[in-house]
């Protein structure tokens, strides 16, 4: 199979008219185990060019790991990841990283000992080139290229909002803050996919709907896809294009959040009452 | 209001990432240098080029090197002694291989076989983590220590097993040997210290550094977001290893002269320039500067006030010395926990509120 | 005023002999201050300076005694003496080093600045090995001698000579190194234990020495077929293997024990002035007498230059000579208080190494004393002597050193 | 008959284990500690050697701080005169290390909760200093004979049964016969206490989290005085066995530097991994010194035990028991 | 819901705390609450308001930070509680849910539990029975029991913490928000959990929270921080109802909840003391 003119071809517009591209990221029969748990069963889904794409299911289902695996960070005991077209081999996290998949993760990850603007320049790792002797000699193309990106940076710390902090070492931030730190690091690689592991936990809603506006924007302006995991079904309602439903490792739900929402397996296993 | 920063403003990114972009530190930053190269040599005499400068400048660059290591890229390493073993017997073999080669080329060839010694030893450093890592740098301390004990080759099948170093000239200048003049021996190590200590800037402040940083952090998270952490680690041991092998061999031709590596190279070595990094302060250059000075200058200070001052038995004098010392990096360590370093920043953020509190 | 400095070592792990030692020094320059005003009317100072016999604590000691106008040292670690010798050298300061240090320094054509007699590593070495001749008749052919030593450039040092006299004597010499500081032995002493070496040379220091001569005992080892050198020859030695030491043997290069004149002028100037350096309960021991032998070299070395230069305040070089010209007959160490204690030897320009002639003790436990068992053996110059000059010959080459004395 | 090599080989690996015995106890402290706080108690060596000391002592009627004292009062003071009986002494001794123990919490670690690892480990080196120091100005640098009537040579009984049976009289000392007893004794009390009590559980809760442990109650100051008087104690136990063994004096700390690879391999939180950790250690560099270690010049006991554990711990990075370090995101 | 009235009598008083990070950060810059006996009292505030801090000043946790109470006191039943141990105040009937969890990664979910009851005095009877009123509450902790709880999700840490503080069998429980990383339905029914709790064993609650739609829901009264200062307070219907609350807490405007997709431009926030 052609899989590249595969992806091209099929896609879908949206109802606010967007349109969405052909399959970019393939998960086929998924099963993860660990010791005798299993955590993912036999899972299948695709993630189209340009979509928000989100995963929901309550807790332990399951969502957490299979971003880890998509970013390489699990491997699946069963199943195969397909990537623009073609199937992905066993993979370093890292080699994950560089074909343009970057995430943010459920328990914060930044790194600590350092500025907000280090934290969010580490994003960019990936992007530099310059050879070790270069940066010790901080010969000219060593520097050129740390302003160059320092300018994608800066960019982005505007676009985010956090100009104030860009110096603060990120220990001392709050919560909320430091989440939208590690976007704005996911952001700065420039990635194809960026994989959000519950963006908006610890939020008020105010602080949401920030949150909310700049993962629009950067699915429109970037155009980047998105997988998001959230259990703020208002968000994932309103953002999302399509929504997968998983439940103790199995995928009970997929498809627009309106079907969802009127899936009778997801109320009982997750929405409780049918959503507003 | 005695520091400021305000006016100070960065027009472009390079002025932005400078090492000192606040003018008042910069100023004092070219001061401490022309006092360093323009006043000292002049100044300097045997006791305190040998009691003081020397061993300071020396045990500046190891403690950069390990600094690199443990403060930036966070793998805890009890190996020091070993790899400044390392440096020194190469510079050793160097030097009376190709007597004819400048010393400055042997000293830093000898820093680069210390590197890749390191990268070896670094190997393990990507399965096995924290002090699991500490603790198995030891094998390398021991293991190197017993090979240069146990192989004559390293010591050119001398009687004792102890190396000396040959009279080697720089610019006309004896800077080993017994008749190096003080400021010789002073003004070679600070050379080489400020362009290690200026590489080991630029190193930290841009790509690689941040690399590190991050797998120091967070290793696991570095690695998904991008950071192929083998060649991190391994360059981090590398570059580390580099310095403190440049050290070892000017703390052997330099300094010492002659050297037993059981004696010299063992593991309070190794624990003597960790100990520097943390005074010092993780994961800074100024604070490997201020580690260093600390703990070269308090047992000088504290033998001439128990010893010459107190008038007390060299025995008991050496054994509060122990506790005093012991005592002191406790207290440290319990006044600020990110070292000497942290306690300046403090101070400086104090400074520039002052008067009020807040 | 003259400035001997003690670079001593009273704590780390060799503080057990370093303590002994640095009393008897310290002790026997108070005696003279004391009681004869000094040395020639000069007061003798003795700056004490703690090493902890590590070399590098050694060098800086060194660095920071030798402005005060230093005029001999007397480090007590072949480590350290290694590391002193280009720069004693370089700054014209005499290193005394009896009974340690770089063996090839005897030969003072060489080292200008050093030297080591009444008796060396090389001697000690040669003088067991005919000890052992004697007792077997002059033959050792056949025998193995394991020698466990220490494994530094201090421990290494009797090597080459034991080859040598290995291949004389047709005796097997077994290597057997301890790393320092050596507290856990197990494994050599079970293969001296399955190798049954008929004798068993041992050049030990600190800890290293009272476990081995409990290891030997306990793997019953005969402990008179076990000769120490005269470092691991002191009470501190022995003491803790209680009666299983009985009979280890050691050399010696001196007498030991109270019963020389002199220490009733120690005790009354010295001990119950409360002028001890130490706790004063180390008078008598083996290495309390050594520290006291060497400073009674070193006084009678300042002595004599004050004679050769004509004044008391001697500085550093006439003190050099005054120990090139040193002689210490029987009647000068009776006049001291010392009968019969060590050898008389006489130093020149080309010997700085002396006769280089050792006793061999035996320890009594019941008694809890050391006996001496034989008279001044002299060693085997006809080997030593051929390795002194080669040794010294070399390090002449690669310092591109010219010959005295010529 | 066997051949005799494979009898020297047996009478090694028998000594070898004996020795890894004499090892793990020191290594037992180091666990303890690990376990209870996640620190990496550098100082556990010289405790023993402290305890030694004390011990020695008291038996001996020694005044503490007599030199210092005598240094600044011009007195001569050495002794009190009397002599204990061991038993007594020993308990004084633990005694002391209990104090000892509330003494650090009460100076050092208290101030330090919450810090990361390698500050707490550099904290016990300067402890190690410190203590260091004090043990030689209250009861002086020289060298001490321990005795409390510990057995000590080769057993009779051991080479005389192994002769009759092999031809060939195996080696053992009495001393690591009885450490043996001992060091099975502490393991398994030790193992209970810590898998099976309600104080067990809290050690190693507050060595994963110290601020949640906090946060539920557990008093950080009770755990750590228990745990590093349980510490102290232990290095009491290992000073009597090494101090009977080789004199007290300061090399005694340096057993600390053969606990380490012991605790590698084991796995820093593991207190049966201590035992066996220390057998496989002490019959690894015991035979390894024995078929190898003539070949290439001996004296490899240093650095056997550390490159045997690094070359385990690359297979398994948590040690043979120790706990598997979470990695998650 | 706010049927359960509250005693009108106080059972912690904070009057007037300042808090300095590091000797130079001030965080809380005069933050008075009064917590009154069993009633439920929520702490709410944006990003870095300082509720956290303010928790943690109480629970006497500050100093493990590097973080210090430099003036106001902290009365707990009338009496002066700043220079108490933590695990003194958890002696004393207060205890803590951190934020993030906090659990002890290497414990197993079970013996997480079971460290909550390391004060508790009353027998093993009593403490197996509320283990397993734990496990009625959270069915799937029991599942995860004999689990490392460093290897289980991020929102089964959260029960696991949750249900940790309550085996202590607490007078007084400080929640740091409790919501964070829980599917919905759990929100809720941690909530019910704290009001049946609350109402059943008169456990009196602390929360910190950004989920202000709930926490209003079930609180009965409620304290808004802002940037480290106390900024409104009142009863849970009457803040609910202020038109202040309700847009830039509740997401609420006139016309009822926006879809998040309709944000077209970021808002910038009302500060009522800036
Ligand atoms: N490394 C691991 N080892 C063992 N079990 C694991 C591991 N990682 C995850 N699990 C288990 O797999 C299940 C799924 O976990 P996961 O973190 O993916 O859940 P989740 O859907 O993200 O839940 P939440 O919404 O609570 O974050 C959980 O029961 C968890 O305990
Ligand atoms: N350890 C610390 N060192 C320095 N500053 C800190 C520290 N902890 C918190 N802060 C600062 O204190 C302020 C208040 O933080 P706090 O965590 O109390 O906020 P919060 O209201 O709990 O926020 P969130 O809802 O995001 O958890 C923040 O500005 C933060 O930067
Ligand atoms: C000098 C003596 C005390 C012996 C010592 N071991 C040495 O270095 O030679
Ligand atoms: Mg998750
Ligand atoms: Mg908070």
């Amino acid at each position: 199979m052609n899989a590249e003119t595969a992806m091209k071809t099929d896609g879908y517009t949206t109802a606010d008219g967007r349109r969405i591209g052909g399959v970019l990221m393939e998960m086929k029969n998924i099963t993860l185990r660990f010791g005798g748990v299993t955590a993912i069963k036999d899972i299948s889904f695709d993630i189209r060019d340009g979509e928000i794409r989100a995963i929901i299911g309550p807790n332990g289902a399951g969502k957490s790991s299979m971003l880890n695996i998509i970013s390489g960070f699990y491997v699946p005991s069963e199943g195969e990841v397909w990537f623009k077209g073609y199937r992905r081999g066993p993979m370093k996290p890292y080699q994950v990283a560089q074909l343009g998949i970057a995430r943010t993760f459920q328990n914060i990850a930044l790194f600590d000992g350092m500025s907000v603007l280090d934290n969010i320049m580490t994003g960019r790792l990936t992007l530099m080139k310059t050879g070790i002797l270069a940066q010790a000699m901080w010969w000219g193309a060593a520097q050129k290229e740390e302003s160059a990106h320092r300018e994608k940076v800066e960019k982005i710390i505007d676009f985010l909002e956090i100009q104030a902090i860009r110096k603060t070492p990120v220990g001392r931030l709050p919560y909320g803050l430091k989440k939208r730190v590690e976007l704005a690091r996911a952001l700065a690689a420039e990635p194809k996919i960026l994989l959000l592991d519950e963006p908006m936990a610890g939020m008020n809603v105010e602080e949401k709907e920030d949150m909310c506006r700049f993962i629009l924007d950067v699915n429109d302006e970037f155009g980047t896809t998105i997988c998001l995991i959230e259990h703020d079904m208002g968000v994932v309602m309103d953002l999302s294009d399509r929504v997968v439903v998983m439940d103790y490792g199995k995928k009970i739900g997929d498809g627009t959040p309106d079907e969802v929402r009127a899936n009778p397996e997801v109320i009982a296993a997750y929405l409780g009452v049918a959503h507003e | 209001m005695f520091y400021r920063e305000a006016g100070d403003f960065k027009t472009t990114y390079p002025e932005d990432a400078q090492t000192f972009p606040i003018r008042f530190d910069r100023v004092r930053y070219y001061a401490v240098l022309a006092v360093a190269f323009g006043v000292i040599p002049f100044w300097i005499n045997d006791y305190w080029a040998n009691a003081v400068f020397v061993p300071f400048l020396i045990y500046a660059i190891a403690a950069i090197g390990l600094n690199i290591l443990t403060g930036y890229c966070g793998q805890v390493s009890l190996g020091t002694g070993g790899f400044m073993a390392v440096g020194a017997y190469a510079c050793y073999k160097l030097m009376t291989g190709f007597p004819e080669v400048s010393i400055l080329i042997h000293v830093l060839l000898a820093g680069g076989i210390t590197a890749c010694v390191g990268v070896l030893f670094g190997l393990p450093s990507l399965r096995i983590k924290g002090f699991y890592l500490a603790v198995a740098t030891l094998a390398a301390q021991f293991f190197l220590v017993w090979l240069f004990n146990k192989v004559p080759w390293f010591y050119n099948y001398s009687a004792s097993g102890q190396i000396n170093a040959p009279e080697r000239t720089v610019l006309g200048h004896f800077v080993t040997g017994p008749n190096t003049s003080a400021a010789a021996k002073y003004l070679f190590c600070l050379v080489i210290l400020f362009a290690l200590a200026w590489m080991a800037r630029n190193l930290t402040r841009g790509t690689i550094g941040r690399r590190w940083m991050a797998i120091r952090d967070m290793d696991i998270a570095a690695e998904i977001i991008g950071v192929n952490p083998l060649t991190a680690k391994l360059s981090a041991f590398a570059v580390s290893s580099f310095f403190i092998g440049v050290a070892g061999a000017l703390f052997f031709a330099v300094y010492l002269g002659a050297a037993e590596v059981g004696e010299v190279f063992g593991i309070n070595k190794s624990f003597l320039v960790l100990f520097m990094v943390i005074i010092g302060g993780l994961g800074s250059i100024f604070g490997s500067f201020a580690g260093a000075a600390f703990l070269v200058l308090l047992p000088v200070l504290l033998k001439n006030v128990l010893v010459e001052g107190m008038g007390w038995p060299t025995d008991l004098a050496a054994h509060i010395e122990l506790m005093i010392v012991g005592g002191l990096i406790v207290v440290f360590l319990i006044a600020e926990p990110h070292g000497l370093a942290q306690l300046w920043r403090v101070a400086k953020e104090k400074l520039r509120l002052w008067p009020f509190p807040h | 005023d003259l400035v001997v400095p003690n670079l001593s070592y009273r704590t780390g792990p060799f503080a057990a002999g370093g303590i002994p030692y640095a009393d008897g020094f310290n002790d026997y320059f108070t005696l003279l201050n004391e009681r004869d005003g000094g040395i020639g009317g000069e007061k003798v100072l003795v700056p004490e300076c703690e090493t902890a016999y590590n070399t590098e604590k050694g060098v800086e000691c060194y660095e920071a005694t030798k402005g005060s106008g230093a005029l001999v040292y007397n480090p007590l670690s072949t480590g350290i003496t290694y590391q002193l010798i280009p720069k004693v050298s370089a700054d014209g300061i005499t290193l005394y080093t009896p009974g340690y240090g770089r063996t090839s320094s005897a030969n003072g054509k060489v080292f200008e600045w050093v030297f080591n007699y009444p008796a060396n590593y090389w001697d000690g070495a040669s003088v067991a090995v005919k000890h052992l001749l004697d007792q077997n008749g002059g033959s050792l052919d056949g025998k193995t001698i394991a020698l466990v030593f220490h494994n530094s450039a201090y421990g290494k040092e009797p090597i080459r000579t034991l080859t040598e006299l290995s291949k004389k004597h047709g005796f097997k010499l077994t290597e057997i190194p301890v790393d320092s500081p050596g507290q856990e032995q197990k494994s050599q002493w079970l293969q001296i234990r399955r190798e049954k070496p008929d004798y068993v040379l041992f050049w030990g220091w600190g800890v290293m020495n009272q476990v081995a001569v409990q290891e030997a005992a306990n793997i019953r080892f005969p402990m008179e077929n076990m000769i120490g050198v005269w470092w691991s020859g002191s009470e501190n030695d022995v003491k803790p293997a209680g009666a299983a030491a009985n009979g280890y043997k050691s050399l010696a290069m001196h007498g030991t024990g109270m019963d020389y004149p002199v220490y009733a002028d120690l005790k009354q100037y010295v001990l119950d002035a409360g002028k001890a350096a130490g706790a004063g309960d180390q008078v008598g021991s083996v290495l309390y007498s050594r520290g006291m032998y060497a400073a009674m070299v070193i006084s009678e070395a300042i002595r004599k230059a004050q004679e050769l230069a004509g004044t008391s305040a001697v500085n550093a070089a006439q003190v050099r000579d005054g120990f090139e010209a040193l002689e210490i007959t029987e009647e000068r160490m009776a006049e001291l208080g010392l009968p019969n204690f060590g050898q008389p030897f006489a130093a020149s320009c080309e010997d700085h190494g002396g006769p280089g002639a050792a006793l061999i003790q035996q320890w009594d436990a019941a008694a809890g004393k050391w006996n001496l068992i034989t008279d001044f053996i002299a060693p085997d110059d006809e080997v030593l002597d051929a390795l002194v000059l080669e040794d010294s010959a070399a390090y002449a080459a690669e310092n591109g050193l010219a010959e005295r004395c010529n | 008959m066997l051949p005799d090599q494979v009898l020297y080989a047996l009478e090694v690996t028998l000594n070898g284990l004996m020795a890894g015995v004499m090892y793990a106890l020191v290594a037992l402290g180091f666990v303890l500690i690990f376990k209870a706080s996640g620190i990496f108690n550098y100082a556990q060596g010289v405790l023993a050697l402290f305890a030694a000391l004390t011990l020695v002592g008291f038996q001996n009627g020694q005044i503490p701080f007599a030199h210092l004292i005598n240094a600044t009062f011009g007195t001569h003071l050495h002794s009190f005169g009397w002599t204990l009986p061991g038993i007594v002494a020993i308990a004084l001794t633990a005694g002391v290390m209990v104090g000892l123990a509330w003494l650090i919490e009460r100076l050092v670690l208290k101030h330090l909760v919450n810090q990361p690892p390698i500050i707490l480990f550099m904290a016990t080196i300067g402890l190690a200093y410190f203590l260091e120091g004090l043990g030689d100005v209250m009861w002086g640098a020289d060298i001490k004979t321990l005795d409390v009537g510990l057995p000590q040579g080769i057993s009779e009984t051991v080479e005389s049964a192994t002769d009759a049976l092999l031809g060939y009289g195996f080696f053992i000392d009495n001393l690591d016969i009885v450490a043996t007893v001992v060091a099975v004794i502490l393991v398994a009390s030790l193992t209970i206490f810590s898998q099976y009590s309600k104080q067990g559980r809290a050690l190693r809760a507050v060595a994963d989290d110290h601020q949640a442990a906090l946060s539920v109650g557990i008093s950080l100051r009770f755990i750590w005085v228990l745990v590093w008087s349980i510490a102290g104690f232990v290095a009491l136990v290992a000073g009597i066995m090494w101090g009977t063994k080789s004199g007290v004096q300061f090399s005694l700390s340096l057993i600390a530097l053969k606990a380490l690879p012991v605790l590698m391999l084991g796995g820093f939180t593991s207190i049966p991994g201590a035992i066996v950790g220390g057998l496989i250690i002490g019959v690894g560099e015991k035979l390894f010194e024995f078929t190898v270690g003539p070949m290439i010049g001996g004296a490899t006991e240093n650095w056997f035990a550390y490159v045997l554990a690094l070359l385990f711990l690359v297979f398994r990075p948590q040690g043979l028991f120790g706990e598997k370090i979470i990695e998650r995101v | 819901m706010l049927d359960a009235a509250p005693t009108r009598e106080s059972l912690l008083e904070v009057n007037n705390i300042e808090v300095i990070y590091n000797h130079v950060i001030l965080v809380l810059k005069g933050v008075s609450l009064s917590v009154p006996k069993g009633g439920i009292t929520a702490l709410l505030g944006g990003n870095g308001a300082g509720k956290t801090t303010t928790l943690k000043a109480i629970s006497n946790l500050l100093h493990s930070e590097r973080g210090a109470v430099t003036k106001g006191t902290i009365h707990y039943r009338g009496e002066r509680v700043q220079d108490l141990a933590p695990s003194d105040l958890v002696k004393k009937g207060v205890i803590q849910v951190m934020e993030g969890r906090h659990c002890f990664e290497h414990l197993t979910v079970e013996e997480n539990l079971l460290t909550g009851a390391y004060t508790r005095g009353d027998g093993g009877a009593a403490i197996a029975r509320d283990l397993e009123m734990v496990y009625a509450y959270f069915p799937r902790l029991k599942e995860r029991r004999k689990s490392q709880a460093g290897y289980t999700s991020g929102g089964e840490q959260q029960m696991c913490a949750i249900g940790r503080a309550l085996m202590s069998r607490p007078e007084t429980i400080l929640l740091d928000e409790p919501s964070m990383g829980l599917a919905p339905q759990l929100v809720e029914q941690i909530f019910e959990i704290v009001k049946a709790v609350n109402e059943q064993e008169g456990v009196t609650f602390l929360l910190a929270e950004q989920n202000t739609n709930v926490a209003l829901r079930y609180a009965h009264y409620g304290y808004i921080l802002e940037s480290g200062r106390v900024v409104m307070d009142g009863p849970a219907d009457a803040l609910r109802e202020n038109p202040d609350v309700k847009e830039f807490y509740l997401g609420l405007s006139d016309e009822g909840r926006r879809s998040f997709r309709d944000v077209r431009s970021y808002r910038r926030r009302k500060r009522w003391l800036a």
